[in-house]
């Protein structure tokens, strides 16, 4: 009898399905790639170097302690100190553009949250947590950086630590989901 | 020949289909992040992530009710009532809560627009300023005599403004008019009330303290007059704050929501209404053993009983109840105020209040401290005459929608072609705007400025601040600008027009005021705006009214074959509201339908013609003929048929256009005396046509009258 | 279940002698809470997906004939029958509040809880509804827009009791009586809705619900419902 | 057929007698054990151009109206289905527990005829377990297909994840969930025991890819006597074992049902209820497969007497009955409640518009079974068999129907009452697992052995006749 190869060791097949596995394979690990890098920013915001003059965080993300979102800042609260301030980096050239033209800075938000989850800044800012306790080390980026892994687990992992006592109201549905 | 499969080969299976699958599950969007635009100014007010509430007023129908309505990042979310407001007490009806989804409509006409050819849809867009240019253009070149106005029945102070250009122009007074009033009967009041108090003013019924109410028609829970206030008056009623639970007795042929409310419902014969109530008058006075008043002379409590079917005995119980009560009140309304009789009807009415002397007392009947501008069906008819004449060679409509909500046999459609120009301000490309020449859009309800003096369901003077809550969606511009701009009238723009209207209010004893203008503007729009602190009704006396004489009223008892024809306004009211997907889908009070119109029919009568629910009927009166589903209505006289108001539209977008029937179609062209549509009067013929249409209800059929599905 | 004595316990009376029918209050339901509309089609074969319906039955003959009317939504029961047939807990307690919360994420569409629930108060999302743009605008940000495939309901307007939740405890004060609206309540022309902590005893709702007219929807099933009933307006209770 | 009318009370002369016993009872018509595997091995290796034709057919109704019409479902939404509000479960539930009733049959009539002993079952127990594992592949599926979020089914599944979260052990979803998983597991365990020594029998006659397979399926199979009692062993076990898990199965499948406060659910009896209309519905199916098998496959009408259609045929009969008796049963206990909402409920069922699945329902359960099965000519007229069991499985569809959509659309509150009408993909994804059951049961016809044919060798083995006077009485040697 003819010795014949099995099917698996087909040399065609096995191209086959490793082109198909290499398309996968690369679209998931661009898929990963995206979405734990930074976006593309319309400035590269030197958080860095704001955080250190001094400038506290709620100065641009100023709904953080009234409201559930932080928010991004306006073009007014750019404009309102860099128009006296250093125009002369091509970074500050842009800014100027916006500014001049009063048109909005299409920022891209990088912390963020699906439809279903309904986080609130005001009462975490409220308990005394630290901007820097869920949104990194600023001071160390240029641009924001988001935090891989904030999922429900990392919500709950942090809520059980912090407050035991109020677990059950911290860990109910309704807290976050509506 | 064996082929093992190799532990290395297996391993490297398994690795690829294990990769394989986590590729499968973890592939998420593509890209999580989305471009979000701040402010590039912040407006005043705003807060990044919270909401900011806005003062206005509902313009949905003529009531005026305040709202609040809930903004969030420069978009209007949410509509709410205005708590502090007198009219509506912060309560809201469907109409005004769906009015976001009027303001984010998917059909309005987003900029100017010069229409081709009349009725079709599409034209040429042009700019503003070209818009502005023609207004002038038509005011210079057009004989004031020849202008016309057809204004709807809002804004006030859009009507105020045409008013004055009117007279500024020479030409005729704008004529104004709304479905809603011919068929709420609205006009006859204010016949009755300049007829015997020599005011133009619409009573008010203290529903709120009365003790026991007998009402003619009136279907104040829906959109009689002004619905919320005395919604509000009905939880009163039965609060019993004065006393005990109110008892209330409702007479007409069809079974409304408010109807239905009463503690006694009596089917009336239609058109009997004015004889009953002054027979009640007249049993009333007796009861409290005085002499009848000389308004009920003619009346014949036997004829009366016989006219109406409700037994002599039944009449005495009622009247001696009323008048053995501390806080009786009549009210009427609907289909009783809407026939040839409506003048006598309502004159009845007040008679029979006044003969238990309840006029300006607690839980009895005042009149409204404001003037209500005429809009009689006469001055309509009169109107269109003219067109048809060919005397009219410009016409401006704001606000309405005559090819829709018009009798069909006042060929609305005929007398717009003898006219040259026809501009409409319409914000939605509705019957009437598809059929001009311009349409130059105005705002819509939440984007505009103006303010609304509210006519009814108040004892005090009130107006009501309209402020834009977001900014214009697309490229409108508020009318008033337009006609201020090309009128030449003495203002800068709207707000400045609004501001001098206002003017006389700081000094007017109201629940706020200020050293000066800018301060008391900013109050009044952030009140919603303003009012007195307390009631202020000028009294009236019945004497004038019970010393009358009235002209009997003839009966009309339908033929065999025909049935009277009660016509009702839904939660679409006059039409308007039929391109919000959310009021469709709200179901119908009475009979839970939704999307679609229907005919009610008693179960009775449909045996005998053989119509079954769902059956698709064909209703033809003198003038005209629809065909709606029928849906058997137990709540129902058996010589009576009803049909809602505000569906089948040939326009206004994709959620009016080809859905349900529209029953101006069977009106007559035919005011009464005082000027009144009569279109109650009319008789119908049904016929089946032998197709079936299910319509959505939102009851179980099967469930509720035990039929199969 | 150990009810903690401080659980707020969020409660309705829906006083029927008050309530006319005038459905002003699924308007405003549907308007507060993202609730697409379905179309004629879709509503007439039972799929509109309003948390409250007005139950209309017919009492008596012509000419004694009269409608009762019932708003019916979730009753939001201590002893839900939702809760224990929702293989992922997607239906599940609010000990905080003390409601019925249904977790639109984590819900994977078995429907069982919509069989189980003796009041039908929950509705399916058979498709994705568009919400096209401009009228996406008005949709409420603080309400999920919920997506194909999974189960709603009636919240008790949960948002407003997060927000009130949240502000009092910014300002550090406990929350006052009618403090939380619910959207119906707002609406509800003649007033015949009352929502508030059923736990105060001086709080309107449960003043109300003290009522000799009160009564609960299909109490004898032992679901206790926290929607009070007052009769009246010819509806007696059942 | 020629032993149709033959009865063994004629007048009959000892050989004659021996002749229709052979005749009449496969255990005494014994072939060589090379002529009997043969013909096994004929009749499952034998393709004609029909097989090959129905094959394709049944299998493009899988790929199109199961897997397409569920895709278009998944993308679309669970609207394209005719459920609605109350009717949140319709079709796809009905037909779920009517696969699980048929896939009970298999494992009825095989483990417990087999702990029974009850000899006539050795031709079929095969057929049968083959019908509980395809039942069960193609009933389990509808879990799935009912999700409206199927792409999150594993959410039922308890691991430890990021949301700490596990399922809800209360809900009788993730009982059924996990009493599936089970059952089916243990059931192609089961399926595949006996199979081991029929495979290794396979492989001895093979050649090619077939050889490949059989040889990796049969486990080295040498035919030792320890590796005999190994197997006879383990099957044992199993066909004990297997029983429980059997009846607590369809008593879960019953509880998604019994634990819910529905009006018309809520009952003590619905546990035995659905076993016995499960076994009803399963031996039926039986009954139907084998006519088939009897009739399209090869030798076949060697191994399938009308012995087997006599003994099921009474099974059907009695299982008829008790079904009948629950019933009955359940009428009888809502009647002693006296809950108005029941009561309504039970009569809308016999009188409402859809009244004539309920007769449908009582008609082909009840009636039918009665009138006809009594009689020994037609419990052995293969034919009348298959019509017959046809119309019981259309009457136990109905009952589900009954209990399912017509039970959901008439609920406490009469103003929400509504009708379920099934759809398009409702009935094509409902059609498209019938076409997966005869798909995998057509490939498995030609693939696996369908006549365990050492149980049958086995059985004639310890069969012999024994004179008791002056008529031959079977006697069956103990052989384990």
């Amino acid at each position: 009898m003819q010795r014949k190869k099995p099917w698996w060791q087909n040399a065609g097949l096995r191209i086959g399905i490793a082109l198909v596995m290499l398309v996968l394979l690369g679209g998931a690990a661009t898929g990963v790639v995206i979405t734990q890098k930074a976006p593309q920013q319309p400035i590269e915001f030197p958080h860095n170097f704001h955080v250190g003059t001094g400038i506290p965080c709620a100065y641009c993300h100023s709904g953080a302690e009234t409201g559930p979102v932080a928010g991004l800042p306006s073009i007014e609260t750019c404009w309102g100190c860099h128009q006296q301030l250093r125009t002369n980096t091509p970074r500050l050239a842009k800014l100027a553009e916006y500014g001049s033209t009063n048109t909005p800075i299409p920022w891209v938000p990088v912390f963020i949250q699906p439809d279903f989850v309904h986080f609130n800044h005001r009462p975490h800012v409220a308990a005394g947590l630290e901007c820097k306790t869920c949104h990194g080390d600023t001071a160390g980026q240029t641009v924001a950086e988001p935090i891989p892994g904030q999922n429900m687990g990392w919500c709950l992992d942090c809520h059980y630590k912090m407050a035991p006592e109020n677990f059950t109201r911290l860990s109910d549905c309704a807290t976050c989901h509506y | 020949m064996s082929k093992k499969l190799s532990r290395r080969d297996f391993l490297k299976l398994s690795c690829a289909a294990a990769a394989a699958g986590m590729v499968l599950v973890g592939c998420g969007p593509a890209s999580r992040y989305v471009t979000r635009v701040p402010y590039a100014e912040m407006p005043e007010y705003q807060h990044i992530g919270k909401s900011t509430y806005y003062a206005t007023t509902c313009r949905e129908c003529p009531a005026g009710c305040g709202l609040i309505v809930r903004t969030f990042e420069g978009r209007a979310i949410k509509v709410e009532g205005n708590p502090n407001h007198p009219v509506n007490r912060g309560k809201i009806c469907p109409r005004g809560l769906t009015s976001v989804q009027g303001v984010y409509n998917l059909d309005r006409i987003t900029g100017p627009v010069m229409q081709g050819r009349r009725g079709k849809a599409g034209g040429q867009a042009i700019s503003w300023d070209e818009a502005v240019a023609l207004v002038k253009k038509r005011f210079q070149e057009t004989k004031g005599s020849e202008i016309a106005f057809l204004l709807g029945a809002m804004p006030d102070s859009l009507y105020d403004l045409t008013s004055e250009l009117a007279s500024a122009l020479k030409a005729p007074a704008p004529v104004r008019y709304s479905a809603l009033n011919y068929l709420e009967g609205r006009d006859v009041w204010l016949a009755v009330a300049s007829q015997y108090f020599g005011t133009p003013s619409f009573p008010y019924f203290d529903l709120e303290n009365a003790e026991i109410v007998f009402n003619f028609g009136a279907e104040f829970l829906e959109n009689w007059l002004s619905p919320m206030a005395y919604s509000r008056g009905y939880r009163g009623f039965r609060k019993g704050q004065l006393g005990a639970r109110g008892y209330m007795v409702s007479f007409a042929p069809r079974q409304s929501i408010s109807a239905a409310a009463a503690d006694e419902w009596i089917p009336i014969k239609p058109g009997s209404e004015a004889l009953v109530a002054l027979a009640l008058t007249r049993l009333a006075a007796y009861a409290r053993s005085e002499f009848s008043p000389e308004i009920t002379r003619q009346v014949d409590i036997k004829a009366a009983a016989e006219a109406s079917g409700i037994s002599e005995e039944k009449l005495k119980e009622l009247a001696s109840r009323f008048a053995g009560s501390n806080r009786p009140l009549a009210i009427g309304g609907g289909s009783a105020l809407a026939g040839k009789s409506a003048f006598e009807t309502a004159s009845a009415i007040l008679a029979l209040n006044a003969t238990v002397y309840n006029f300006n007392q607690t839980g009895g009947v005042f009149l409204t401290p404001a003037k209500a501008p005429s809009e009689r069906f006469a001055d309509v008819q009169a109107l269109f005459e003219k067109m048809r004449s060919g005397a009219v060679k410009t016409l401006f409509i704001h606000g309405v929608n005559p090819l829709f909500d018009l009798p069909a046999a006042l060929n609305a459609a005929e007398a717009f072609k003898r006219v040259e120009t026809i501009v409409s301000f319409s914000s939605f490309p509705d019957e009437t705007a598809l059929a001009s020449d311009y349409i130059l859009p105005d705002h819509t309800m939440l984007e505009g400025w103006g303010y609304q003096t509210v006519l009814a369901g108040t004892t005090r003077k009130i107006v009501s601040a309209i402020q834009p809550v977001v900014v214009p969606l697309y490229d409108t511009r508020s009318t008033a600008d337009v006609l201020i701009a090309a009128g030449g009238l003495p203002y800068k723009d709207e707000v400045d027009f609004l501001q001098q209207k206002i003017l006389p209010l700081m000094s007017a004893g109201g629940t706020f005021t200020a050293p000066e203008l800018p301060s008391f503007w900013a109050k009044f729009l952030q009140y919603g705006g303003w009012w007195q602190k307390s009631a202020d009704y000028a009294a009236i006396d019945a004497d004038a009214l019970l010393k009358s004489s009235i002209s009997m009223p003839e009966p009309h008892p339908a033929p065999a074959d025909q049935y009277h024809l009660v016509v009702y306004p839904t939660q679409f009211g006059d039409g308007s509201g039929a391109n919000r997907p959310w009021l469709h889908e709200t179901p119908n009070p009475a009979t839970t339908v939704m999307w679609n119109s229907w005919v009610e029919i008693h179960p009775q009568t449909a045996k005998k013609l053989g119509i079954h629910d769902d059956d698709v009927v064909r209703i033809r009166s003198e003038f005209g003929e629809i065909e709606a589903v029928a849906y058997l209505y137990p709540a129902l006289r058996p010589d009576t048929v009803a049909l809602p108001f505000g569906l089948g539209h040939e326009a206004l977008g994709r959620f009016a256009e080809g859905r349900g029937c529209n029953p101006a179609r069977l009106f007559p062209n035919a005011s009464s005396q005082n000027g009144n549509l009569a279109w109650a009067d009319t008789l119908v013929s049904l016929s089946p046509t032998g197709k079936r249409r299910p319509i959505a209800r939102q009851e179980s059929r099967h469930g509720v009258y035990g039929d199969g599905e | 279940m150990s009810e903690k004595v401080e659980a707020k316990k969020w409660g309705m009376v829906v006083d029927l002698d008050l309530c006319t029918g005038c459905q002003a209050c699924v308007t405003a339901c549907a308007m507060e809470n993202n609730i697409p509309y379905t179309g004629e089609d879709e509503t007439a074969y039972g799929r509109g997906l309003h948390w409250i319906r007005i139950q209309r039955y017919w009492k008596g003959e012509y000419p004694e004939v009269s409608p009762t009317h019932q708003p019916v939504m979730c009753q939001q029961c201590g002893h839900a029958p939702c809760e224990p047939v929702c293989p992922v807990y997607a239906s599940v307690h609010s000990e905080e509040e003390q409601i019925n919360v249904q977790v639109y994420n984590r819900c994977v569409g078995t429907r069982y809880c919509a069989n189980n629930c003796p009041y039908i108060s929950r509705t399916f999302n058979w498709f994705d509804y568009p919400h096209p743009v401009p009228e996406s605008y008005s949709l409420n940000p603080d309400v999920t827009v919920r997506r194909r495939g999974v189960m709603e309901k009636c919240t008790f307007c949960v948002q407003r009791i997060r927000h009130a939740v949240d502000t009092a405890q910014a300002e550090g004060r406990e929350i006052e009586d009618g403090e939380v609206m619910t959207a119906c309540q707002q609406a509800c022309p003649t007033g015949a809705i009352i929502f508030g902590d059923l736990s105060k005893k001086e709080s309107a709702v449960s003043q109300a619900a003290r009522s000799q007219r009160s009564f609960r929807l299909l109490e004898e099933l032992g679901t206790e419902p926290k929607v009070v009933y007052l009769k009246g307006g010819g509806n007696y209770g059942g | 057929m020629a032993a149709e009318t033959k009865t063994l009370s004629a007048t009959h002369s000892a050989s004659q007698e021996g002749e229709d016993l052979r005749q009449e009872h496969l255990m005494h018509d014994p072939k060589p054990r090379e002529e009997m595997n043969g013909m096994v091995m004929e009749a499952m290796q034998t393709t004609s151009k029909k097989y090959w034709i129905a094959l394709a057919i049944f299998g493009l109704g899988v790929l199109i109206l199961l897997f397409g019409f569920w895709g278009n479902q998944i993308i679309t939404g669970m609207g394209v289905t005719g459920k609605r509000r109350p009717v949140f479960w319709a079709l796809y539930i009905t037909t779920f527990v009517f696969w699980i009733g048929i896939s009970h049959a298999g494992t009825f009539v095989s483990a417990i005829l087999r702990v029974f002993k009850a000899e006539f079952r050795r031709p079929f127990t095969r057929a049968a377990e083959l019908m509980t594992t395809f039942g069960l592949a193609a009933g389990a599926l509808f879990p799935l297909i009912h999700l409206g979020r199927v792409w999150t089914f594993y959410w039922m599944i308890p691991y430890p994840n990021a949301r700490w979260l596990w399922p809800n052990f209360r809900s009788p979803l993730v009982w059924d969930f996990l009493a599936i998983t089970t059952y089916l597991l243990s059931s192609t365990i089961y399926l595949y025991l006996p199979l081991i020594p029929d495979l290794a029998m396979a492989r001895d006659r093979s050649t090619g890819w077939r050889h490949s397979i059989y040889k990796l399926l049969a486990l080295n199979w040498r035919g030792t006597e320890a590796e005999w009692h190994r197997l006879r062993k383990a099957i044992n076990i199993f066909a004990f074992a297997i029983i429980p898990v059997m009846f607590s199965v369809h008593t879960i499948v019953s509880w998604d049902f019994a634990v819910s406060q529905t009006v018309g659910w809520h009952s003590t009896i619905f546990g035995p209820y659905f076993i016995i209309g499960a076994i009803l519905s399963g031996v039926s199916a039986v009954v139907m497969i084998l006519f088939i098998i009897q009739s399209t496959m090869k030798n076949m009408k060697y191994f399938i007497r009308l012995e087997v259609f006599d003994s099921l045929g009474k099974l059907v009969l009695i299982f008829s009955m008790a079904w009948a008796y629950f019933f009955f049963n359940e009428y009888l206990l809502h009647w002693y409640g006296g809950y108005q909402a029941v009561r309504d409920l039970l009569t809308f069922h016999a009188q409402g518009p859809t009244a004539w699945v309920w007769y449908t329902m009582l008609i082909c359960n009840v009636a039918i079974p009665w009138l006809t099965l009594w009689n020994r000519k037609i419990r052995r007229t293969p034919l009348a068999m298959f019509i017959i069991t046809t119309l019981v499985n259309v009457g136990m569809f109905a009952e589900r129907y009954t209990i399912i959509p017509l039970t959901l659309g008439e609920q406490r509150f009469p103003f929400d009452w509504g009708a379920y009408s099934p759809r398009l993909t409702d009935i094509s994804i409902v059609i498209g697992t019938f076409c997966l059951f005869i798909f995998l049961y057509l490939l498995a016809s030609r693939l696996i052995p369908l006549i365990p044919v050492w149980e049958v060798q086995e059985g004639q083995m310890a069969h012999s006749t024994r004179k008791l006077g002056k008529g031959k009485v079977t006697s069956v040697a103990e052989l384990e």
